[in-house]
């Protein structure tokens, strides 16, 4: 089982989900209504390294992290 | 290390610290910004999320980059609510070359505000509003909506 | 106006004057250059002579400058000596607009490096000797070496 | 009577001479050696003000400043 986080202003609880590719979970967040609206706008860090390609393998224990836009300062 | 401040940062004893621990250590210059709520749109106070584990790795990647340099950043950020007319940001630059510290001041403030882990939001009449058209995607964003 | 301290500046209480006069005016970025005296070649100290008439004149220029992008400009300078690891200059820039501030800084301070007419001597085993090869000829040098 | 003044490491006291015109003024001062070797780096003000043009007039009275290169910070 993989550990998504949701931050800032997505406002939603962690879940647990089972998937080994980043692919895979980007298939199971589309379903959600919830969070399908932040992917297009939402970086993406697998426990806390930014990721760059659906390629990459998960696996159980990874924590998947979800970054809307940002505005420090 | 980022230090982080419950609320609105006290800029004078944090300026006076960041100097007091610099000012001997032969570097030319120090360069500060400092970000104050503004009052517009009546609001009451910004209010911040911070992913710290996030915030670190970005910072201390800005901080390698600046030793090269032979300079030193040291920045600070407020988390939960700052009134207005009180500072949520402040940083510095130590360096040796005043034109290494200017330059950098602005590189490290611009992308602070693109790629920082940091979220505002206004706050009016106590309730906290996500400060969406003013937020900016990090860099990668949209990873997971695409695919099939 | 240009504040002139005999000597370093006590940089903790100026940040702090200037900070706490500006914060609640709805500027929403400070942004400070402090320059310090480096240890090198020797040296104890730096050593300045000002000409005030001049450096107010131009200074209140700067001012104008940046008042019409709605912000507002400050510096102080120490006149005499300066030793070594103390600071003899300082300015802050406060603006609705960060990014204003940022050039407008680095602008600021590029231009006082060429054009104020301030003098810097090293302080060598108690001997004040001009700093010619730093130095450089102001904006229209040379005019009386023209002519016939 | 002009009253010319020589800032910074010039270090020479005010003098008084009589130029109608920065140009003459220009002429007495290349005479003077302790002087002569600033005159090419220098800059000059006439009553405060900096000037750009030998052809200026001067009046009995105004104050003509010579500057050095600078090196504040």
């Amino acid at each position: 089982m993989v550990k998504v986080e949701f931050l800032g202003p997505i406002g939603k609880s962690p879940i647990e989900v089972d998937a080994s590719t980043l692919a895979e979970l980007a298939e199971i967040l589309k379903k959600d209504a919830e969070v399908a609206k932040w992917l297009e706008n939402s970086a993406v860090a697998v426990n806390d390294t930014l990721v760059e390609s659906l390629e990459m393998k998960l696996n159980s224990g990874d924590r998947v992290s979800l970054l809307p836009p940002v505005c420090g300062g | 290390m980022v230090l982080i401040y419950k609320g609105p940062i006290d800029v004078d004893s944090l300026l006076s610290r960041w100097y007091g621990a610099e000012h001997n250590r032969n570097y030319g210059a120090m360069v500060t910004f400092v970000g104050t709520v503004r009052e517009e749109n009546g609001i009451e106070a910004l209010s911040f999320d911070i992913y710290r584990p996030l915030l670190e790795k970005w910072f201390e990647e800005w901080k390698r980059k600046l030793e090269k340099e032979g300079a030193l950043l040291a920045m600070a950020h407020s988390e939960g609510d700052v009134p207005v007319h009180t500072s949520s940001f402040a940083c510095a630059i130590f360096s040796p070359k005043r034109r290494v510290a200017l330059k950098m001041l602005e590189a490290f403030v611009e992308d602070f505000k693109a790629n920082a882990p940091i979220w505002k939001y206004d706050v009016v009449e106590g309730k906290r509003i996500y400060a969406a058209e003013r937020s900016t995607p990090m860099a990668g964003s949209g990873l997971l909506a695409k695919g099939k």
